[in-house]
């Protein structure tokens, strides 16, 4: 057990399944000696060699579509995406044939594959580097899509989704990746990420999200907690599968729920939260659901990215106006 | 200005003659000199994949004309570019990944008639390639094949296979950015793969001419690091000579090969689509002469290998197969609800479980949850 | 005025607002002499030449790249993807090149452009070809997304969507293409795809859809009507941006609400139909707002599609529970 | 196999020379026979562009580690690819669609420095172009901006205009399905395009050698119906030269041209790089013996139009150019919440406005709506 930061925990995780499973190999831009632009993968090509840790050239779809091909080949590959933007370079491939090549061979061919990428906003990167577009391929049935919020999470939900037979998109938080510390076992784990997890009780108001989203949630709690307002914390971790027994039961018991997310509010996947609270949980629903989210304008450059991020005070706002409103 | 610059790559000259080892008249290309890449018996077999592909053709249309078949795409005119191709690979430890217009070239590696059928029938079952078939399955979203096939022909390679990936596109599907990121990616990684372009003239009704400025496809291999070759795509020879050369090459370490084999689409995209809006008669008639199943028959004629009695055995059988494979397809039990949800992940997920329920009980269960 | 089907009433839009302004020029597979796979440009290249109803190279990426750039010398392009499922590889030029020119030139340059692209199933397309993900380009703040439901708004639309001065993907009905017929004058007319449409008028229940599902809805709404059960239908006509103010006030007059789409459930736009009405409407819904979608799973080959579609049957069933819980 | 298959296309043999006009000792190359293709004058605008870029690389690097600047891409070592080429368009007619690398061909072109310091001090209003400079707006995502030039160049064409679009690019933007996909747009439309790749080596630790398996980039060319040319990327004259015949064909009608300017990254990716975890200092080295700037001066001092004197003037002159820029820069209101929204759209959409009321009155408004 030792104290890491999400990146730490994310190259731990790397470490301990190549050292164990000779078939996990990693490709992606930079990835190689370098060690990663942020360094997720530094000193694994020196451990494991370039056959490996293989820098990629420039090329998205192909960065996917040969992991595809090296999944069928026997192979365990783990491709980085510089940043979740330039997934989209890639989107053909991602949501036409990796999701789909399960389903398109009637199970002759399993896509076991993990797609690393991280997302979001606040570390002032330059434009279409922290688009928060992990909703673009929630409708890709086939794919998993997955959020570690903290460090415990990230190793334990990265191990479980290289060894998941399915596809994993698996979006990290660039937000947290040096800031939010944890506890981090040395052995392998691995966590669940098909249930969502109830990071902080409270019977007032339920805040739900994934990502760097759920720490801005858990400050907001503290802060409405002063107030008297006590919230739950979901973090609902995978997004595609949604866990809908976990919200539901999250929310029933509050009777009032704000989601956040960094994405525009428009198509968000909040949107899909509340709709299928607003179904399920209907009868207990006391106020109206609200999403605290990015304005539905693009993601700004670096000056102005604080004014569009979801911070602590709309979300507490946002939570008074629910634990008020009936 | 004064000091002219001089490009060392200039664009001029006449496209390059594709590789040829068999006439039109059946002779032998350079006279009886040369011996043939494939001896009698080979080019038998062969010329029975061929009549397959263009028999299944013709049944598939007219059983599609009358709605008992679906969409599908014919090889036409192509039977000795995707059987020449095919036949170069070992089925046992060789993998073709497909488009969609390779008929002979699934059935020789294994993949039964009746799955084709079954697949273009819009059966989910068709979409199953038995185990220990080294098949991908057909590929609708245009070049998204490539990539793949990179991956895997690398992947097998790092695994220490000595296995080879043969991959088929179009001359349509070589515009797309796939094409040029799966090249280049096998050019740097050394990929035992084959590109191989069957350049059929057309992508759907976009001539050639519209598709590239390029004189040929092939040429463009040198500039990913690996050859180019261009064969005449009507002589299944030359296809099995130039395939087997590359598939030699991958196997030994040498990397990619671009081929591209010019041929002719000899009718319609699809079943769906009419030519006649844009291809001129007298164009596909001079293709029409240089038929490559002809080719063939004209040439294990002159062998005395191949007479009407002996054509005449050989399409009674062919017919029976299709027959047989058709009935085949048609004995499957139609989809169920089950079939849509199963396979999309290794289980069911909770909703999908719930969606299905729903669908096996309409009337009690609630909506999509 | 006459009768046209879809097609045709595209068509007419294309050659009406050729003639009118030069600067309108067509780009895409096929659909130059061959009159497109659908012959919505039949008898354009005929009437305009070849300089201005272009057959393209089969790159979907370069037709709506290069229309950006075609946009910006000062040309109004209307580029077709054969299938939406297919814009997927156009998806990085769409969502992060034409839907933010204007954005991140800060007003300098608009990307006045349409991108028209058939989607949907019911008529045994081949795989990928009848995949219904409007809802991935929704979230792309700068674009603009609407789908015609009838030949007058078909055209009414798309001759607004070729004088807008954003970015318009113009999502087609594949499946209404030659079936739905109605009234279409000859002039030129717009439709102020901006609002909302409510096509019947009922006090029972609303059902909300887009495209061809506001023809199930029409068809459900009627099946009602013999029980008793009167619903009003709104067509949304645009997905991006959303009339809210006209979706929330079709649904506080009934109280009562079902929502019809292709795509699967899961982040399907649904979602976000559902979501602002749950917390915009919540006052005044008796019920919860209930989505009837294609399954969580991929669209699948021809002979399963009628399984996989929306019908009737669901609409109505959904609508009867709805209309009678509280 | 008894008959050997020949590529047509093989891939051997050493990669070409690059075109130079100008040696490393700021001598005429061939001896002083030719005549330049600039005069004196030209060479002295085109020292002041290159040493001012270098002097902004210099002073924002260190603005940057006081944190009072962004992250941006030093040109260091790439002017003469930037500035040759540049000069090479005609601003009042020509376009230039950038990557982020370019700073002093965006200058020239006439976009004012201050905007470009906005732009990497993460202001919106750094995205703006005045009206009537002919540039796009700066490319993130790598090789995105390609296909835009094209049908930018093309279309200007159509509407019978005779300007020229000049697009930059890295070797690292080459592998992308973009330039392919532009590349072959091109060909086809004889869109009067010039593609400028900078092989500067690197795509941020990627080696060239990584990227591709081609000799040069420049022999993709003919693959796609045009001319390629190499250039010496640290040599103004000969960049210049090429792009000026480029410019001449294009505008002539004769369309696309495809030229690889070879030069050297003399440093970091960007400013938040480290390039000495990958690049060795002896290769550093070497190119840092071929500086393009030293290449000019040296040749200028022999005319005797440089000297320190000269030197000591132009260097304070762009040092109060440069901090006059960012004096202006800094003097810029912050963004505003409705600098979020504004240029969305035409118009701001419902949701849009009731969203910015909210940032306006955060305590009274709902939260999105
Ligand atoms: C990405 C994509 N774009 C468009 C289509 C529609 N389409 C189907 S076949 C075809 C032409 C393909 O031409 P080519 O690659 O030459 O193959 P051929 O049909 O000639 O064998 C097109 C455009 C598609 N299936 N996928
Ligand atoms: C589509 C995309 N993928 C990845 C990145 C991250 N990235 C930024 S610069 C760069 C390298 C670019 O190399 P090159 O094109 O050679 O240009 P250079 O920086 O050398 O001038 C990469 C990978 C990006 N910006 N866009
Ligand atoms: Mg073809
Ligand atoms: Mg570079």
């Amino acid at each position: 057990m030792s104290v890491m930061n999400i990146l730490e925990a994310i190259r731990d995780a790397l470490g301990t399944e190549m050292a164990a499973d000779d078939r996990v190999i990693l490709l992606g831009q930079d990835i190689g000696k370098f060690g990663g632009i942020f360094r997720a993968t530094d000193g694994l090509y020196a451990q494991f060699g370039g056959e490996r840790v293989i820098d990629m050239p420039l090329a998205e779809g192909a960065i996917i579509g040969s992991a595809l091909g090296l999944a069928l080949s026997g192979l365990r590959p783990v491709a980085e995406i510089q940043f979740l933007g330039f997934a989209r370079q890639a989107f053909h491939q991602i949501v036409s044939q990796v999701a789909r090549m399960r389903h398109r061979s009637r199970g002759r061919f399993a896509a076991s594959m993990v797609i690393r990428a991280p997302f979001g906003g606040g570390v002032r990167t330059p434009e279409l580097h922290s688009d928060a577009v992990e909703c673009q391929f929630a409708q890709a049935q086939g794919l998993k899509v997955i959020a570690p919020s903290n460090p415990y999470d990230a190793k334990g939900m990265l191990l479980a989704a290289i060894r998941d037979p399915d596809p994993v998109l698996f979006c990290e938080p660039l937000h947290g990746y040096r800031s939010i510390k944890g506890d981090v076992p040395s052995s392998a784990y691995t966590v669940d990420f098909s249930k969502a997890n109830v990071v902080r009780q409270g019977n007032d108001i339920t805040l739900i999200g994934w990502s760097s989203a759920v720490n801005v949630a858990l400050r907001a709690a503290e802060a409405l907690a002063t107030e008297g307002i006590e919230a739950t914390v979901v973090d609902i971790r995978s997004l595609l599968p949604l866990d809908v027994g976990g919200i539901v039961a999250a929310v029933e018991s509050t009777g009032r729920c704000v989601i956040v997310h960094e994405a525009p509010l428009t198509a968000g996947f909040g949107a899909e939260i509340a709709a299928t609270l607003a179904r399920e949980a209907f009868y207990s629903l006391q106020a109206p659901i609200e999403r605290v989210t990015g304005p539905d304008a693009p993601y700004p450059l670096a000056g102005a990215e604080q004014m569009y991020l979801p911070g602590v005070d709309r979300v507490v706002a946002a939570a008074r106006r629910t634990a008020q409103g009936q | 200005m004064s000091t002219p610059v001089i490009s060392q790559f200039p664009y001029r000259g006449d496209p390059v003659a594709p590789v040829r080892l068999l006439e039109v008249d059946g002779t032998l290309t350079g006279g009886g000199g040369s011996v043939p890449p494939m001896d009698d018996e080979q080019m038998l077999s062969a010329l029975w994949l061929m009549m397959l592909s263009r028999a299944f053709d013709d049944k598939g249309t007219s059983l599609q004309r009358q709605g008992r078949f679906g969409t599908f795409s014919a090889v036409r005119g192509q039977e000795a570019s995707v059987v020449g191709s095919a036949l170069a690979l070992d089925p046992a430890r060789d993998w073709i990944v497909p488009q969609y217009r390779e008929l002979p070239a699934l059935v020789n590696h294994g993949l039964p008639l009746e799955s084709f059928i079954l697949y273009f029938s819009g059966h989910p079952a068709g979409g199953y390639i038995p185990e220990g078939v080294r098949l991908l399955p057909i590929q609708i979203s245009i070049a998204a094949q490539l990539p793949h096939a990179v991956g895997l022909a690398w992947g097998l390679r790092l695994q220490g296979l000595d296995a080879v990936v043969l991959v088929y596109f179009g001359d349509g599907a070589s515009s797309e950015g796939d094409f040029h990121e799966a090249c280049n990616l096998a050019g740097v990684v050394k990929a035992p793969v084959i590109f191989f372009l069957q350049n059929n003239g057309w992508a759907i009704s976009t001539p050639r001419s519209r598709q590239t400025a390029a004189r040929t496809f092939a040429e463009r291999a040198p500039g990913y690091g690996f050859d180019g070759v261009v064969v005449d795509g009507n002589d299944l020879l030359a296809v099995y000579a130039a395939t087997r050369a590359a598939v030699e090459r991958a196997r030994a370490g040498g990397g990619p090969t671009l081929i591209e084999s010019q041929t002719y689409r000899l009718g319609a995209h699809n079943t769906a689509d009419d030519p006649t809006r844009y291809v001129a008669e007298e164009v596909l008639d001079s293709w029409r002469d240089r038929d490559p199943i002809l080719r063939v028959q004209r040439y294990l004629a002159a062998c005395g290998r191949w007479n009407e009695s002996i054509a005449a055995k050989a399409q009674e059988e062919i017919s029976q197969t299709i027959d047989a494979a058709f009935a085949a397809a048609r004995a499957v039990a139609p989809p169920t609800a089950e079939d849509l949800f199963l396979h999309t992940y290794a289980e069911l997920t909770e909703r999908q479980a719930r969606q299905l329920r729903e669908y096996e009980m309409p009337a009690t269960g609630p909506a999509n949850g």
